[in-house]
């Protein structure tokens, strides 16, 4: 089977929200019959990037089983997740499979205290057989992070800081030993000044560790950063997809160039030269026919307002445009 | 627990005479176990005597003494609105629990039914099945029919406040840390739902008191039971007010309005003090302090 | 189109639930409670006297009653001749006031109803939110906390013991109204008619409306001090938007728009309201037939005005409910 | 000439609830100059009271937000004035004529029942002259024209309009009345980034249309670094640093400043970042003496005691740090 030596494979995934019920309701399609791969030899960091309501998170959580695909499958070392009907099965992919959550004050009960979710991690996953070697592995994955068990111990969430606990977070969800971490948005609200810490900590994971990560972010600097491909979404398609340096150097989409002039450099000698134009009013740019990103292409032609242009494979990636047809 | 009702009762006015006032009237209730008099017998003491030592609120048209009538009037109206409010919240959080967790069908199904309870005119319902009911009402009947319109309140709520809980990123926490739908629901939510049941609780007690004195009015009550509905349909059955027996009627009056005010207030501070946000600012505070 | 789809269509199939559930439960109730109002109202004659009746004028009775009460036949043909008689307005004759039909009780008593219920319900919905917000929005002005605790007083109590409290105070301690009646007897349709009216129909109202106000006041109150912390109208301050614009333009026209919705729910309480105030202030509306109709064992009657009542506020919810866009242009353009 | 000057401010949160009291000491001892026609950016992260300062400094203070001390002044061209001092109708005479403020999370400031033009016309109503109250609607239109808005915004709802034409229509608001001074608390987070570039030259033209002076918060250094001609750099209620733009960036002198700085991801660059160690300090309860000594590498003794003070040690470039200054904050 094809799927065999890859960690993960997402095949033809499609999300259709339907707002205001079954009969009445508007059809929202949040992801597009997207795929995508990771290998399972090679632990990589993969950037889903995009702006809001672009279908990353929408994504994020298909992958995590939190919500159902509409249609289309993913493979976790070649087992269909979902398909997953039983609890064992649910318990071993979560063994493997863990998120990182974007508000780290939201991550955990306000009314709890955070260490209850390492111990509930480390006993509910069979991790350890008692509470005491449930406070190794947890002081040994706190470690890990940067901290020590007693700065969390008997600590509410809001006696630490958003940085602490986004590294308890992602110490939580190291206890089981997972091979894939899944971050949407993880350090978009953590402050400027440990925020790169935070970042770091994923890349030793990666290269230490042998974790892969799926990154989920609209913060391209620190996609570029740490990200080994990334994948550019636009209205629930990825409208490109390759290694980081080839798309965000030399991106060939028109939304991706668009994406990327509008970053703005930490740097006063590379200041904006050009003015952008925006569009006025919100076109319906879900439900439109063709490329939906032509009503704002400078480049588009008339085919891009009918056909939805296909996958193509140029320069080491695949872009979703007619102009390289 | 002791310390949060001191605290409450130094730094919320509201509690403090809302608390002060059911002691009060719970004394009072606990009073009619140690009653002289039989309620439900007539003619034990003479009538229409205007209030004095040997009788305090004075003595009615059928013969019994008011004070000590009150105090059965007060433990059975407390009873019966405690009764509702016990089964109303169980079917209500049942209802809204299931809603909120299925989603789907079954939350449409269940919530427009719920709906559909809130909106109907539930006084002409009830006044229906007492009248068809009335010569079998007790207490706990009362209790059971009045139920019928108290739940989907609760069974609303309950089911708004799941929804939000399960969208918030700990829920997804908890799920990942291999903790169950029931274990989350225990450990996780339960904190933030059980405020709003005790001020529903209170609220409850509050509206099927009020409820059953209504009924009462129109003589849709268990009228031999002594309740503060029935002690002032009896004071009108016999025009108290016009033949000048104040006491008869003012006393069931002047309780109903302390009994309702202090519920009222009860439930204000309290759902106010254990609301999950004062909660949080409430522990940031006593960072500081300490 | 959209606002046809999402707003008003759910409403009405709403509103459809509604009728249909509360209609179920007033057919379902005679049936299913182990008392037969047949048999009840048989012991009622039998105990007036007339124990020589011979078991086939007996038979006859029954079935006559039967065929009045529409318990004939299966549960179910009784359920589809329930809607069918429904439709037609047919209640079948009032008992007590045999053989004037049902219908044309309430069509009487209805006006009376109406009138106070409209009128109780206008006033403390607009006085109570007026104050309310104005409470609220100044809420640290000493006028405001003092008008808060005597909505707070108010509210928990019950549209009857206010009632009674009034009866008490400006009847009996000082007789300034009259205690009972719709209008004197004996005057005819004048100026004075109206005075009497409205002198008769002052106090039922009074407890009505100070009651309402309560209500409509801490709700106003609540919204509206949330309201006030909103963005925009922190903003409007900021902007030095002169302090009446901001209270009427910013604020208050936000939160009452949550109070038009809670209007349509609170409607069925402000109902019952007015039923036991016309009870204790003998005032001629629904609620004086209905303790007619209770103390009488009127079935029919009690039917009538209970089926109606459901029809009456259901409906009245969804004109509220319809109406909301009118003043959201969220709901109205989306 | 200095347009706004701000002297030895302190402004603190104070709350109380079941009876423990408590105070953020969100704004402690800040002084700043500002001048006439510059962009003038402060940078911080949540928390350190960057946004606090800005309300105090439009005179939007309510409680739980208590004035300690310190001083505003403006500079109405003949002498300087202070909004604590003046009264509500003259303070409303100068609001949106002389200083407006463009809010955080703006996204919400408009009225959700009120026409886009009704707002605009309030504005112009309450503050502008005679003769623009019975030109309004013009005035509006043009206004909308002047800053590449279309015109049919005026006539839609809040709801009706895009994020990033919220924030851009709440910025025409600001600047009907062509104000000389512009404050605006972190008017680009939670756009995107496409439509935050659009905002910020906006912002730009808007400054460079009516040449006036605009100041402008955010945490993100890259808006800074884009659009501000200097900087003040703000920690847990203090100013640590200010300076030109290019001198902040180029050559930060504070500590602080220089984690900040240097742990900044650019695109093409993949050489590591660090962050700075520890956490920012509370500000219920901030470190003794200089407050960033805990996460300080080169901390020293005296920083553990004494308040280093604000001092110039380059031309226009001024630093709280013991490393450069020997001075004393005086409290």
């Amino acid at each position: 089977m094809k799927n065999n030596n890859k960690l993960l494979v997402v095949s033809d995934l499609t999300k259709v929200f339907i707002i205001g019920g079954r009969f009445l309701g508007v059809k929202l399609v949040a992801v597009n019959r997207e795929s995508f791969d990771m290998e399972e030899e090679k632990p990589e960091i993969f950037t889903i990037a995009g702006e809001s309501g672009c279908g990353k998170t929408t994504l994020a959580r298909m992958i995590l089983g939190i919500i159902e695909p509409t249609s289309g499958k993913i493979f976790y070392k070649g087992k269909d997740i979902t398909k997953i009907q039983s609890k064992e099965d649910r318990l071993d992919f979560m063994r493997e499979v863990q998120p990182i959550f974007q508000n780290p004050f939201e991550t955990f009960n306000p009314l709890k205290r955070v260490e209850s979710y390492l111990i509930e991690t480390a006993i509910n996953f069979g991790a350890v057989k008692n509470r005491s070697e449930a406070f190794d592995r947890i002081e040994e994955v706190l470690q890990l992070v940067g901290l020590s068990i007693k700065e969390v111990e008997k600590r509410y969430p809001h006696e630490l800081s958003g940085g602490q606990l986004q590294r308890v977070s992602i110490a939580r969800a190291l206890i089981t030993n997972p091979s894939l971490l899944v971050a949407d948005e993880p350090v978009s609200m953590v402050d400027a000044s440990i925020k790169m810490s935070v970042v770091n900590l994923f890349k030793d994971l990666k290269e230490k560790y042998g974790v892969s990560v799926i990154y989920i972010t609209h913060d391209l600097a620190t996609a570029y950063y740490i990200s080994d491909r990334i994948a550019i979404m636009y209205r629930g398609n990825i409208v490109e997809l390759g290694p980081v340096e080839k798309v965000m150097l030399n991106p060939l989409h028109p939304y991706t160039k668009l994406l990327i002039e509008a970053v703005p450099e930490p740097d006063p000698d590379l200041k904006w030269k050009e003015e952008i134009k925006l569009s006025a009013m919100e076109a319906k740019e879900f439900a439109k026919l063709g490329c939906k990103f032509s009503e704002r292409c400078l480049e588009a032609k008339e085919r891009c307002h009918e056909i939805t242009p296909e996958k193509i494979f140029v320069d080491d990636r695949w872009v979703m445009c007619h102009k390289y047809k | 627990m002791f310390v949060i009702l001191k605290d409450l009762f130094k730094y919320d006015k509201r509690f403090a005479f809302g608390f002060s006032v059911i002691l009060i009237l719970l004394f009072l209730s606990i009073l009619s176990f140690f009653s002289p008099y039989n309620p439900v017998l007539w003619s034990l003491v003479p009538k229409n005597l205007p209030p004095s030592l040997k009788h305090i609120l004075g003595t009615n048209s059928m013969g019994q003494d008011i004070f000590w009538n009150i105090t059965h009037a007060i433990k059975n109206s407390i009873l019966l609105g405690s009764l509702t409010a016990v089964i109303s919240i169980t079917i209500g959080t049942f209802v809204g629990l299931v809603a909120g967790y299925r989603g789907g069908s079954v939350d449409r199904a269940l919530m427009s039914i719920n709906d559909s309870f809130i909106v109907l005119p539930s006084l002409p319902i009830l006044i229906l099945l007492s009248t068809m009911l009335k010569e079998r009402l007790t207490i706990a009947v009362i209790a059971v029919i009045l139920s019928l319109f108290s739940w989907p309140w609760g069974g609303r709520q309950v089911r708004a406040i799941v929804l939000s809980l399960r969208e918030r990123e700990f829920t997804y926490t908890a799920f990942f840390s291999g903790m169950g739908t029931l274990k989350t629901v225990l450990k996780e939510h339960l904190p933030f739902v059980i405020p709003w049941v005790m001020a529903n609780f209170i609220n409850t007690i509050l509206w099927a008191i009020g409820m059953e004195t209504t009924l009462a009015i129109f003589g849709l009550s268990s009228l031999e039971t002594p309740t503060i509905g029935t002690t002032i349909y009896w004071a009108n059955q016999y025009q108290a007010l016009l033949r000048g027996i104040w006491w008869w009627i003012l006393t069931p009056v002047i309780i109903a309005v302390f009994l309702f005010l202090s519920l009222y207030l009860l439930s204000v501070s309290i759902s106010e003090f254990l609301d999950p946000r004062t909660r949080l600012q409430r522990m940031r505070m006593e960072e500081v302090s300490t | 189109m959209n606002l046809l789809k999402r707003y008003i269509l759910p409403r009405l199939i709403q509103y459809f639930i509604v009728i249909f559930i509360g209609i179920t439960i007033v057919f379902l109730a005679p049936r299913f409670i182990p008392l037969d109002p047949v048999i009840s109202v048989i012991n009622r004659i039998t105990a007036y006297g007339a124990q020589y009746m011979d078991p086939e004028a007996l038979e006859k009775l029954t079935e006559t009653l039967k065929e009045l009460y529409g318990l004939k036949g299966s549960i179910f043909e009784q359920y589809i001749k329930f809607w069918k008689r429904l439709f037609r307005g047919d209640f079948g004759p009032s008992l007590t006031i045999f053989p004037t039909p049902v219908i044309s009780i309430i069509k009487n008593s209805l006006p009376w109803t109406a009138g106070l219920l409209i009128i109780a319900a206008l006033l403390s919905w607009s006085i109570g939110n007026i104050l309310g917000g104005l409470a609220g929005y100044f809420s640290n002005k000493k006028w405001a906390k003092v008008l808060s605790v005597i909505a707070m007083v108010i509210y928990p109590i019950p549209y009857y013991i206010m009632a009674l409290i009034l009866i008490i105070l400006f009847a009996y301690v000082f007789p300034i109204f009259p205690i009972v009646g719709g209008y004197s007897i004996g005057i005819n349709p004048s100026f004075s008619f109206i005075f009497s009216l409205i002198k008769h129909a002052f106090l039922p109202a009074l407890a009505l409306v100070i009651v309402g106000i309560g209500w409509w006041f801490l709700s106003m109150r609540s919204l509206t001090s949330t309201i006030t912390s909103e963005d925009y109208v922190v903003y409007a301050e900021t902007m030095g938007i002169p302090k009446n614009k901001v209270l009427f333009q910013y604020v208050m026209k936000n939160s009452m728009l949550p109070q038009i919705t809670n209007l349509a729910l609170q409607i069925g309480g402000i109902f019952s309201g007015s039923l036991v105030t016309e009870y204790v202030f003998s005032y001629p509306g629904i609620g004086q037939v209905l303790y007619m109709a209770i103390n009488n064992g009127d079935f029919n009657l009690l039917m009538g005005i209970v089926t109606f009542s459901i029809l009456g506020i259901a409906t009245a919810a969804l004109l509220i409910d319809l109406l909301y866009p009118l003043f959201d242009p969220r709901v109205r353009y989306r | 000439m200095s347009i706004l000057k701000v002297e030895n401010l302190k402004a603190y949160y104070i709350a109380t609830l079941y009876g423990i009291k408590r105070s953020v000491r969100a704004v402690d001892n800040v002084s700043l100059d500002i001048e006439e026609n510059e962009i003038f950016g402060i940078a911080g992260e949540s928390g350190c009271g960057k946004s606090t300062l800005l309300k105090v400094i439009v005179g939007l203070i309510k409680p739980p937000l208590s004035l300690i001390g310190g001083m505003v002044l403006y500079n109405s061209g003949k002498d300087y004035i202070s909004p604590f001092l003046l009264s509500l109708e003259e303070f409303n005479k100068i609001r949106w004529s002389f200083i407006s403020y463009i809010p955080q999370g703006s996204m919400n400031v408009l009225n959700p029942t009120r026409k886009i033009n009704r707002t605009f016309w309030d504005v112009i109503k309450t503050h502008g002259s005679e003769e623009e109250k019975k030109n309004l609607k013009t005035i509006t239109e043009e206004h909308i024209k002047a800053l590449g808005l279309p015109l049919e915004v005026l006539n839609s709802y809040p709801h009706q309009l895009s994020g990033g034409m919220r924030q851009r229509v709440t910025m025409a608001l600001a600047t009907i009345l062509k104000p000389k001074i512009i404050v605006a608390d972190e008017p680009t987070t939670a756009l995107d980034v496409v439509v935050q570039r659009g905002v910020l030259q906006l912002l730009e033209r808007i400054q460079e249309i009516y040449q006036n002076t605009l100041i402008i918060v955010t945490h993100d250094m890259a808006v800074h670094a884009n659009i501000a001609h200097r900087i003040a750099i703000m920690y847990a209620g203090k100013i640590v640093e200010v300076g030109k733009t290019r001198d902040i960036f180029k050559n930060p002198k504070h500590p602080y400043t220089k984690y900040l700085i240097n742990s900044l991801p650019k695109i093409g660059d993949k050489s590591i970042r660090e962050s700075a160690p520890g956490a920012p300090p509370s500000l219920l309860n901030p470190p003794s003496g200089c407050r960033f000594h805990p996460r300080c590498p080169k901390v020293m003794d005296i920083c553990k005691l004494e308040v280093p003070k604000l001092a110039e040690i380059d031309s226009g470039h001024s630093v709280a740090c013991f490393l450069f200054t020997k001075e004393v904050e005086e409290v």
